[in-house]
């Protein structure tokens, strides 16, 4: 009887397409185990599976689980995507560069502390500007905020990466500032995995081959829905798209997020990238919990 | 002074306990209303104050003893007398003439029955009203403070003369005291049996003339249709 | 009759009538109009979905329902009878009472998992303090001449609950559950959102994901369709039933 | 005065103390300790961000509660003493109290954008119905014979309201302000964690994303603290003052 | 039968409207209670009853006829019967004996207040007690009726004659159909002024006795401390 990984993920969320793939070509039997698939509706909602015990990993971003580790829960971080988001104006509008967004109306996903906007408010400081204060902030949950940009109520819309690309392959936006031109304005290498599967650190170790059975069975799901396009349209149920642009949107999005692999160097990148966030250098999450070299997705 | 020289209460056909009647109250008639008990002398006067579902509003100025005192229970008896418009400095002297004066404080559950109903009279003699109702003004009161009540309102009446009173009792004796008209009400419906002025030859006989009504009331049997 | 056959034949019309009319003026996927949530409500009861949802949340509704009142009203009684007991507890109330639904439910999760009795705990202990608060003003009103009455003729506590009491509570009581149905299925979807991968609070979630307001509201309305059922079928003639005494006494005031 | 003593100086340092006993066994971070949430409430408090904070919710909470109360009592008292407009209103008040907040305050955020109006609207659409439904048991159980001597002794409207309903109304006043208070400050929570940049709720949030319990202790005790005052201070005594005719009858029974 | 062979009931020094005081009930005893209005009379039959704050229940059997009716205002007569005791078939017939034969399915808001005082009278007599207490059971009826209900309690009385009866009253003839002991509670704070058995002689005499103890008890200014 092989052993049972049980993950938490959301319904609608990338990490299910992976998965649902992972399964349905018995990626997981393949490794020696039985991937168990417990959905949520939201974010919170896996960080609490995974907080309480109720599943062994889940996906989650890297401040939360540096957050955990500050608390003394420590978790192991095996990379799963870099999508940090992206910052949209409205098609055509005069917003190509940081000054620009002086006095707008900004709406922010999330909250003060997801990625995209973190990054922004650095590079803004980078220059010179407080944008939480030059420009009007308004937080909120993303579908909301999508709404509102779509009735004009924000010039610039900082929001995960799904929700961007429905808009921009709506026609109903476009990316004001790549990220990855941020990330250079900061001196940060492109392609961090800012996403992550984790899993109790105790646990991790506990399961050793359990834990490289899953690394070696996400590796291989990431390269076939790289590289066969068709796999894709059995996902597509799952995505939940309204037409073909929104569908090739995402599965750009998804192939674009998978991180590059984690070496010494990148992982003193992401610590950097910790530290920028916020957290003191002395607790940022040591090296040997970031699940190096995830083996061949190069 | 009152709107109605000869006011008429009229009792529709189809009321529930009520037989139709017409009624017709002059200023200066002092009623005593008499009957067995649940015959509908309280139906009868609230009918007549107005208070039956879909009744208008009588334009009389009324003051109603209800047969419980009714006053409303969070408030002192100050507060409920000047809640009908009794002056602030009123209050203590007509307190006082219940036999009240020093109770202004209190609340109505802390006062017996008896004490309870007296300031009930006081709130409806304050009104100065144009019809007064008293039911059973004098239960639950023993005779010397009986007494004393009827002495009040008998001096109330002849201060005013134009207002008329209905006083539901169970006693000759107070109807011999207030009284200068008589009804009886008897019957299912209920309607008037007996409806006299007192002279002083009728008032001689009152105490017998009820008891032989309450004689034949009772003999009847009281059926009560559920 | 009159009154629930008015509202059921009169008022529900007019009010969907009104909704036609305003997402058809409107014409905007953000009011859907009612034609489009019944095809979404006839879509998810075809595929079995709606059902199993529905079944799911009210299961937890009814068993959250039923403990927080048992205890809220025993509680609330308690309290509002023994002024020592009041004392003691009231800080306790208020810190429950005002304790976030989500602050709750996240400790409760996290320290016993994952697990349905941790949902439901929740639940309770959410609407507990509530039903309690409303039935101790309740308790606190009620008529001390019918107490001495009872306790001259030597009722026994049963006696004295189900026949002074509870008809003087009764006012409470519907006010506690009306409001408590509610409350209880708000946070049951909090729950469900939070820690469950069933029930309608993870179908409510996932259509404010895709921001499906269709599907919103046909998961709301398939709930609220089974509270009116429960008003109207449950509820009223109850009321109908425990108040008769009250307007046989007015009928003839 | 000794009730709230006791409640103030036995019973909340008893809590505090089973807490603080229940952190040191656990010792986890999952449940801190007293004094790490103290460290907390202290560290928000130097930088100002708590009052900040506090302060907006508590603007928002008092605005949409003074509106909640004020229209769900006329509603809820209209509804209790006239029948036809019960019957005509009883089904919208079912699907108001049971639409979840969620769905209003994200239908209410998308039709008219992400602005405070929306915010409080949300909230006091969520509150009325539950103010309307205490309220309209409340007025369904008045005395129709206080009814009749008001009638008879001419009570203006107002004076009726306040001398004969409001006395009456009283407890159930006093449950719908408490349940209130509470359900509002839950909604204006989840108003605030969906489209607001600053308020408790979103202060939470932040606390809810990084598992900081400290953090989300600190600021649900912090307005329940306040709760707890505006209790001692203001509906405790009130309670007193408005109930003393009440206790002076019993107190030779 | 009854447990009390001459039950003793102490009022404490301290109280706040009665004397100290420690009364005697003899098995047998039919004592009525006369005394000014709110000078204590309800205050020491619920004394008695073990009501005040703080009393244990007596270990007695009492029916207590409240000065107001008090039934369960949501409860029909026949289950305000049921309620103490009263069996299935005897409803209807203990109805009868106080004149409510065709009442028994109606609420006590549906009756007069003369018939449901008649019903709550029913209701304490239905207890079969050791200790009978009526709060003035005669107000609000006519005479007729009253007489009929002296009648019934005096047939109830010779039926069971271990049971005492106590009857705050204000009407010397009252006492003079119903007692064998006279209390007079006067004075404040509240003490028995007069405690005497009657026998052929006293009777006769009666009425004008408590007039004279009337007359004295009004005489004094009742004062009333706040
Ligand atoms: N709850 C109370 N609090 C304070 N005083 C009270 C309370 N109840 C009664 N009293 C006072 O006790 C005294 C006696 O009241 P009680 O009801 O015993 O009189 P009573 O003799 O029965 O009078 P009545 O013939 O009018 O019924 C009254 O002066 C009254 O004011
Ligand atoms: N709310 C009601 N519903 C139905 N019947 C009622 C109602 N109120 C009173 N009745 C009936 O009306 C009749 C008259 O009642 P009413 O109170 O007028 O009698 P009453 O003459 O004042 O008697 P009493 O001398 O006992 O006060 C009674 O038979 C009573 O049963
Ligand atoms: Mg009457
Ligand atoms: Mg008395």
């Amino acid at each position: 009887e092989p052993p049972l990984l049980r993950l938490s993920v959301l319904q609608f969320g990338t990490a299910h397409w992976e998965l649902d793939h992972l399964q349905r070509h018995g990626l997981d039997r393949d490794e020696g185990f039985v991937l168990d698939v417990r959905l949520v509706a939201n974010l919170p909602a896996s960080r609490i599976a995974v907080s309480s015990g109720d599943v062994d990993g889940a996906v989650v971003d890297l401040t939360w689980a540096q957050a955990r580790h500050v608390a003394g829960h420590s978790y192991r971080y095996l990379p799963y995507s870099s999508q940090m988001g992206d910052v949209l104006a409205a098609p055509g509008a005069p917003i190509h560069d940081i000054e620009d967004l002086r006095g707008k109306r900004i709406g922010v996903a999330g909250g003060p502390d997801s990625k995209g906007w973190v990054l922004l408010t650095r590079a803004a400081q980078a220059r010179g500007m407080a944008l939480e204060r030059e420009a009007q902030v308004q937080f909120g949950a993303p579908p909301l905020l999508s709404q509102a940009f779509r009735r004009g109520q924000f010039d610039v819309l900082v929001t995960f990466w799904h929700f961007a690309a429905e808009l921009t392959a709506a026609g109903e936006a476009d990316v004001a500032l790549p990220m990855d031109s941020l990330l250079a304005s900061l001196d940060i290498p492109t392609g961090l995995p800012i996403l992550g599967y984790v899993f109790h650190d105790d646990w991790a170790d506990d399961h050793q081959a359990l834990v490289a059975g899953f690394v070696r069975a996400v590796a291989s799901t990431k390269r076939q829905l790289r590289d066969d396009p068709d796999h894709w349209e059995a996902l597509r149920p799952l995505m939940r798209v309204s037409d073909d642009a929104h569908f090739t949107a995402l599965r750009q999005g998804y192939l674009q997020g998978i991180p590059e692999p984690l070496d010494e160097a990148r992982v003193a990148a992401l610590q950097r990238l910790l530290v920028m966030a916020g957290s003191a250098a002395e607790e940022v999450m040591p090296a040997r919990l970031f699940v190096l070299d995830p083996g061949g997705v190069p | 002074m009152p709107e109605f020289v000869k006011s008429e209460f009229v009792v529709p056909a189809g009321h529930a306990i009520l037989a139709p009647m017409s009624l017709k109250v002059a200023p200066g008639d002092h009623i005593c209303l008499l009957g067995p008990s649940g015959i509908g002398k309280t139906t009868l006067l609230n009918r007549l104050t107005g208070l039956e579902r879909g009744q208008p509003r009588p334009t009389l100025r009324i003051g109603y003893l209800f047969q419980e005192h009714r006053l409303l229970p969070w408030r002192t008896l100050r507060d409920n007398l000047r809640l009908v418009g009794v002056g602030r400095d009123q209050v203590e002297p007509l307190l006082a003439r219940v036999g009240l004066e020093q109770a202004a404080d209190r609340y109505p559950d802390q006062l017996s029955l008896g004490m309870a109903r007296r300031a009930a009279l006081a709130r409806c003699l304050a009104m100065r009203p144009d019809l007064l109702l008293l039911d059973e003004p004098f239960a639950s009161l023993d005779p010397h403070r009986a007494d004393e009540l009827k002495r009040l309102i008998r001096t109330l009446l002849k201060q005013f003369p134009a207002m008329a009173m209905i006083c539901v009792t169970h006693e000759a004796r107070d109807a011999e005291a207030l009284a200068n008209r008589i009804w009886y009400l008897a019957g299912r419906p209920a309607h008037l049996r007996y409806d006299a002025r007192l002279d002083a030859e009728t008032h001689a006989g009152l105490a017998r003339r009820l008891d032989a009504l309450g004689r034949q009331a009772s003999g009847e049997s009281l059926s009560i249709e559920s | 009759m009159r009154r629930s056959a008015l509202a059921c034949w009169v008022v529900l019309p007019l009010l969907v009538g009104l909704w036609g009319v305003l997402a058809w003026q409107l014409d905007t996927s953000l009011l859907p109009s009612p034609a489009a949530v019944l095809n979404t409500l006839q879509r998810e009861a075809a595929s079995g979905e709606l059902q199993r949802h529905l079944a799911v949340t009210l299961q937890r509704v009814a068993l959250s329902f039923l403990l927080a009142m048992a205890f809220g009203t025993l509680i609330g009684i308690a309290m509002g009878r023994l002024v020592w007991l009041d004392a003691l507890l009231d800080p306790l109330l208020v810190l429950l009472l005002n304790l976030p639904a989500l602050v709750l439910i996240i400790l409760l999760y996290v320290w016993f998992g994952l697990v349905e009795a941790a949902a439901i705990l929740a639940v309770v202990i959410n609407k507990v303090p509530n039903v309690a608060v409303t039935l101790r003003e309740g308790a606190r009103s009620l008529d001390p001449r019918l107490e001495q009455m009872a306790r001259a003729y030597g009722f026994s506590p049963l006696m004295r609950l189900r026949h002074v009491w509870l008809p003087q509570l009764f006012p409470y009581l519907m006010a506690a559950t009306r409001g408590g149905l509610a409350l209880i299925w708000k946070i049951v979807l909090v729950v469900e959102l939070l820690g469950r991968s069933d029930g309608v609070g993870f179908q409510l979630h996932l259509a404010f994901q895709v921001f499906d307001v269709a599907g919103l509201l046909a998961y709301s309305l398939a709930f609220i369709a089974i509270v009116q059922l429960i008003e109207l079928g449950l509820l009223q003639p109850l009321e109908r039933r425990a108040t008769r005494w009250r307007r046989t006494g007015v009928e003839h005031a």
